[in-house]
């Protein structure tokens, strides 16, 4: 790749901004008083790739920090700058990065920095009872002390003013597991407009795992979400140990690996069958859901539950892989790709499945670039970003796998991506099994965490996963900051929604891999 | 005679998926369903199931009730001592109380049909130690 | 004919299924019951998609802020008689989210709840128990009055 | 005297009322049994002998439940629609020789396939009307897409149910019947074919089930209903499959006619009959759990741009081979 060699130091350095290499990913740049945006703008002018990963927002005292966290092709880049709490204002990005709605309207709802120029602002994962002028996620909220407005009464009305049909779905519909809402807006059975309501799944998790301690905070974090509670888990995790300076032995870090593939698996498996029911494909939904059981089974083995494993801890991991397992393991896996061909065969060739998902959807290339996408979602559409590759963790720098990329960038494409990776994580597992170094699995660590800041990404199955974590020195974190992956897909799916027929929307909407508890925490 | 198989060859590479004989096999096929209820589930070793703990061993330090991330555990009195009380609906089987006691005195199960119509029956008391073994809370 | 009723009920719980909050662990596994392994249409149970039709609520998740009002309707929806059951530990009492800012707590806060799967998440061999017992906890008046009955004859 | 009574049997007992219905139940169950064992599941298995009950007990059990009308419903309607249908459907299948002659014996009267042919789509009207009047965005858009359907699918449907009668040279059911020494589906299987896949899209199973998109429109136009009309509701679609499988049977396999080894002549039409209908039952579920569920411009697409063309050629072969072919051989 050409863009490795573009030294975004140099490149900051040559525009006199103030920059802290090696801080909070690969530099800091203090951008106070409104010149985020030039920082910005100097970030996107470096690499096509360029995205906002997340904007963290965080209670400072007197002042609010909004720290802009930018990824390029080949670094990591961290904006700091710093509004007073009493006037809280900012320029927006989204003219910029349109990506960034939706991180600015989430810094607005818990923090209350209001971003001047933004397209729609409003409520984003606060309940509607929510009261005004209260913000969760500053250091002076009590949460014993908010009065919840009464509901509200008044009826959704079912047209809008230009006389189109509001098809609401949600909070409660069979094609969505979660309670979200989506107002959709048809002329016909054509869609108009896609208005979101999220937040129902929101429980305050960031709040949460100030209260509780390091050791806490990772059943916590598992538990922001059931599919991919690992992944949660590792990048908390790391991100804990990279304050401390903990190095984990590399056992540690290859059963890590297999229990993370473990997840992409079966989430991936999960995607792909669900992705039938959709469509009306009980018979695919029925097989794939099949074929996933030993996989959760296998998880089980190696981790002690079948889906929230609780196997991660600080230092390490909790339970070892027994010599005795490992055949199982692998006798299981390899049961499981004599049966990948025929899926792929399925997902290739079969006509009613390819008449349902193909040309639907399609996200071109510089509109995934443009909305800051990740995962399958990106790699379908061709942008070619992995963390496993780009920033390796665990053991990934040192087991050789492939990085599925397909250029269509409709649903079909996205499914594929994740066909061929199931194939590759089979690889990935088998190949750190056959070469577990010995030795220990978990070190001990400290329950106090000294000072310090520090920020993770992960590769989850739905794309980058993304934490900050801040201690202040005691057992307590003092911010954690969580940027999910459906965060960032969610755009992708209300811009291709639009001018699809009615009966479209749940493929393309499936096709992101939705994850809502993530979303909204 | 070329055409009739190119034709065929055709069809079976873009039409006839491979599932149409996969059903059929399928349904002659035993079913993958598995017996449960009527045949017991043994979880894998190590499952993370129901706590029994060992009031004997229990030196009342009240770590794993510090420890709970869900607050599932409450130091209760018994006898002057004070022990730790699980509440099961509350209890999210990550197993960190078993994992921080000092004394092994919280060890762990693979029973997991706890699900019950009574709510009481998910709080776990401390019994006191006049059972025979001094291990208290087996079902 | 009060048998054949029960008879009808036990043989045939179909199931709505809301998620009030929940991390989405217990709803894979809810799922999870359809698909080959566990088939839960062995004893007749259909996940149904709308709450007119349901007889059994699952309710996984601790309830938020924001759907507790949602949760109430869809209880309110469902025609008599009516069951629910909280899979999950945020679901019985809240679990590791009780107490933050935009949770109610257990679905019992809101509802009443007739059966309890405890578990994080429970293994669909736990629901399975659960709804099982349920459903046996319905046959139990008709049980009662038949000992009742004995006793009067000795 | 007696007469009166062997009618009223007729009707109420047997080839009538409690014979359909249990034959509804039945096919029920197998199409369920089969659909599950196709996806390497048991299916229902403990209610009766290997769940041969399980509908029943769904009957029983909606029939005990709470009714709930919504309050913006429009309420005779709403009431009556899944009553009307289910009845009507009943009506119509005592039109087909189950047991070698129809319900009433001798009321078959001639071109009685229109007539039947007319209840089918009065049905479906009324499973619209029953959607139309719940007022629920979801309900309405479940109805309009059964109106869409049926309306598009009559039309080639009708086209081909022509062939057999031309095949018999009548359009009275009995007689098509009678003339079927060889079964129609050996002289025009491609009439049998097309016929199967327009059913199917007749009774909206996969992959033309576009009313019960559950991932579209939750329950379609079963959305509010419940308690004992959604058990009539769903039971007057049990009866279409079970109708429109009979109408294949009567149309191309010679309904009731078959081997007749000792005793009743009845009893092993009525055998024959069924034994052809579940034959049908799983030809059509074998398609339903093959394909994923097509889009609603998809099928209307398919049904301009195959079906009736492709039924108006099968009709025309049909024509000629029944002219100048058949009665040669």
């Amino acid at each position: 790749m050409a863009n490795n060699d573009i030294n975004i130091l140099k490149v900051l350095e040559a525009k006199n901004f103030q920059i802290q290499p090696g801080k909070l990913g690969t530099v800091a740049i203090q951008a106070g008083g409104g010149k985020h945006r030039d920082a910005l703008k100097a970030l996107l002018e470096v690499d096509e790739k360029t995205a906002v990963t997340a904007i963290t927002g965080i209670d400072l005292g007197d002042n609010i920090g909004v720290y802009y966290h930018v990824r390029t092709s080949n670094a990591f880049a961290t904006i700091q700058c710093e509004v007073p709490k009493d006037k809280p204002t900012l320029a927006t990005i989204t003219d910029l990065v349109p990506g960034a709605a939706f991180h600015e309207l989430e810094v607005t709802d818990l923090l209350g920095v209001v971003f001047v120029g933004h397209p729609s602002p409003g409520r984003f994962v606060l309940p509607d009872t929510w009261p005004e002028g209260v913000y969760p996620l500053r250091k002076d909220f009590k949460p014993s002390e908010i009065k919840f407005n009464p509901p509200s009464t008044e009826d959704v009305s079912l047209s809008d003013d230009r006389g189109l049909v509001k098809i609401v779905i949600g909070p409660h519909h069979p094609a969505l597991l979660e309670p979200e809402k989506f107002a959709v807006l048809v002329d016909g059975e054509t869609v108009k407009n896609v208005e979101p309501r999220i937040g129902y799944v929101h429980r305050g998790v960031e709040k949460a795992a100030e209260s509780k301690t390091y050791l806490q905070g990772v059943y916590l974090v598992e538990r922001i979400c059931g599919i991919c509670n690992s992944c949660h888990a590792t990048a908390f995790v790391e991100a804990v140990e990279k304050i401390l300076k903990t190095e984990v032995p590399p056992r540690a870090k290859y059963i890590r690996t297999i229990i993370l593939e473990l997840n992409r698996l079966h989430s991936h498996l999960l995607t792909l069958g669900h992705a039938g029911l959709e469509i009306g494909y009980e018979t695919l939904f029925q097989y794939f859901w099949r074929d996933r059981e030993p996989i959760m089974d296998l998880t089980e083995m190696v981790t002690g539950n079948r889906v929230i494993s609780s196997s991660l801890t600080v230092g390490g991991v909790r339970r070892d892989i027994k010599e005795t397992d490992i055949p199982k393991i692998k006798a299981t896996l390899a049961a499981l790709r004599k049966k990948i061909p025929f899926y792929k065969q399925m997902y290739e060739n079969e006509p009613s499945l390819k008449m349902r998902m193909q040309k639907v959807g399609t996200l071109s290339r510089e509109d995934a670039l443009k909305l800051c996408v990740v995962g399958p979602v990106a790699r379908g559409s061709g942008v070619d970003i992995d963390v496993r590759k780009d920033e390796p963790y665990e053991a990934y720098g040192e087991i050789p796998f492939k990085e599925i990329v397909y250029t269509a960038g409709d649903t079909w494409a996205r499914m594929n991506v994740r066909m061929d990776e199931v194939e590759e994580s089979i690889n990935i597992i088998e190949y750190a099994l056959d070469h577990l170094p010995g030795g220990a699995y978990r070190v001990k660590v400290p329950r106090v965490v000294p000072p310090g800041e520090a920020v993770n990404r992960v590769e989850a199955p739905r794309g980058e996963l993304f934490y900050y974590v801040k201690s202040n020195g005691t057992a307590f974190p003092e911010r954690v900051k969580v940027r999910t992956p459906t965060f960032a897909n969610i755009p992708a799916f209300l811009k291709t929604a639009i001018g699809e027929n009615i009966a479209d929307v749940p493929p393309n909407f499936v096709s992101l891999d939705p994850c809502f508890s993530c979303t909204d925490r | 005679m070329g055409l009739p198989y190119g034709v065929i060859s055709m069809a079976k590479k873009n039409f006839l998926s491979p599932i149409f004989s996969e059903v059929l096999n399928h349904l002659f096929k035993k079913p993958a369903t598995g017996k449960y209820p009527f045949v017991k589930c043994t979880p894998a070793e190590g499952f993370r199931g129901r706590q029994v703990f060992d009031i004997g061993l229990c030196v009342s330090c009240g770590l794993c009730s510090r420890d709970c991330p869900a607050k599932a555990i409450e130091m209760v009195d018994v006898n002057g001592k004070k022990r730790p009380m699980f509440l099961l609906d509350r209890c999210i089987f990550c197993y960190q109380c078993a994992e921080s006691c000092p004394r092994n005195a919280i060890k762990s199960t693979e029973i997991f049909e706890l699900a019950t119509t009574n709510k009481s029956d998910l709080v776990l008391k401390p019994q006191p130690l006049d059972q025979k073994a001094g291990v208290s809370n087996v079902a | 004919m009060t048998n054949i009723t029960t008879w009808a009920r036990v043989k045939s719980p179909w199931v709505l299924h809301f998620n009030s909050g929940a991390c989405n662990g217990c709803d894979i596994e809810v799922v999870a019951l359809l698909t080959p392994k566990y088939d839960v249409e062995r004893f007749g149970v259909k996940l149904e998609p709308s709450p007119r039709h349901a007889d059994v609520l699952l309710t996984t998740g601790c309830v938020t802020e924001q759907c507790a009002e949602r949760l109430k309707r869809i209880y309110e929806q469902m025609p008599q008689p009516k069951f629910v059951v909280a899979i999950g530990a945020c679901a019985c009492a809240g679990g590791v989210f009780a107490g933050n800012y935009s949770v109610v707590g257990g679905v019992d806060k809101v509802i009443p709840v007739n059966a309890y799967i405890p578990g994080c998440p429970p293994r669909p061999e736990a629901i399975i128990d659960g709804v099982v017992k349920l459903l046996n906890s319905l046959q139990q008046p008709a049980a009662n009055k038949e000992e009742v009955k004995t006793d009067g004859k000795q | 005297m007696i007469d009166y009574l062997w009618l009223v049997f007729r009707v109420l007992v047997f080839p009538g009322f409690t014979f359909l219905l249990f034959l509804t139940m039945f096919c029920d169950w197998i199409e369920r049994k089969i659909e599950a064992r196709m996806q390497n599941r048991m299916g229902p298995s403990f209610t009766g002998p290997s769940g041969i009950l399980q509908p029943l007990a769904d009957f029983i059990k909606l029939l005990t439940k709470e009714e709930i009308t919504p309050n913006d419903s429009r309420k005779y309607i709403f009431r009556f629609a899944p009553l009307f249908a289910f009845s009507v459907l009943v009506f119509a299948l005592c039109f087909l020789p189950i047991d070698g002659t129809s319900v009433i014996p001798d009321a078959s009267f001639g071109g009685d396939l229109i007539f039947v042919m007319a209840l089918i789509s009065v049905a479906n009207f009324l499973l619209f009307l029953s959607g139309w009047s719940s007022s629920n965005p979801y309900s309405s858009i479940g109805a309009a897409r059964v109106l869409t359907q049926f309306l598009g699918y009559d039309i080639p449907l009708f086209l081909l149910a022509l062939a057999p009668a031309f095949l018999a040279g009548s359009l009275t059911i009995a007689t098509i019947v009678d003339s079927q020494w060889i079964p129609f589906v050996v002289l025009a299987p491609w009439a049998f074919v097309l016929f199967i896949i327009t059913m199917q899209a007749e009774l909206e199973k996969d992959p033309f089930d576009i009313p019960h998109a559950e991932s579209e429109v939750v329950a379609g136009h079963e959305t509010e209903y419940s308690g004992g009309k959604l058990a009539f509701l769903k039971f007057a679609r049990d009866v279409q499959i079970v109708f429109g499988s009979s109408l294949i049977t009567v149309l191309f396999l010679g309904g009731a006619n078959g081997p007749v080894f000792f005793g009743l002549q009845a009893l092993w039409g009525t055998l024959w009959f069924v034994l052809k209908v579940v034959v049908i039952i799983i030809i059509s579920e074998y398609m339903t759990v093959l394909f994923a569920r097509l889009r609603i411009d998809q099928i209307v697409k398919a049904n301009w741009k195959f079906m009736l063309p492709l039924s108006v050629l099968s009709l025309l072969l049909t024509i000629g081979l029944a002219v100048w072919v058949y009665p040669m051989v």
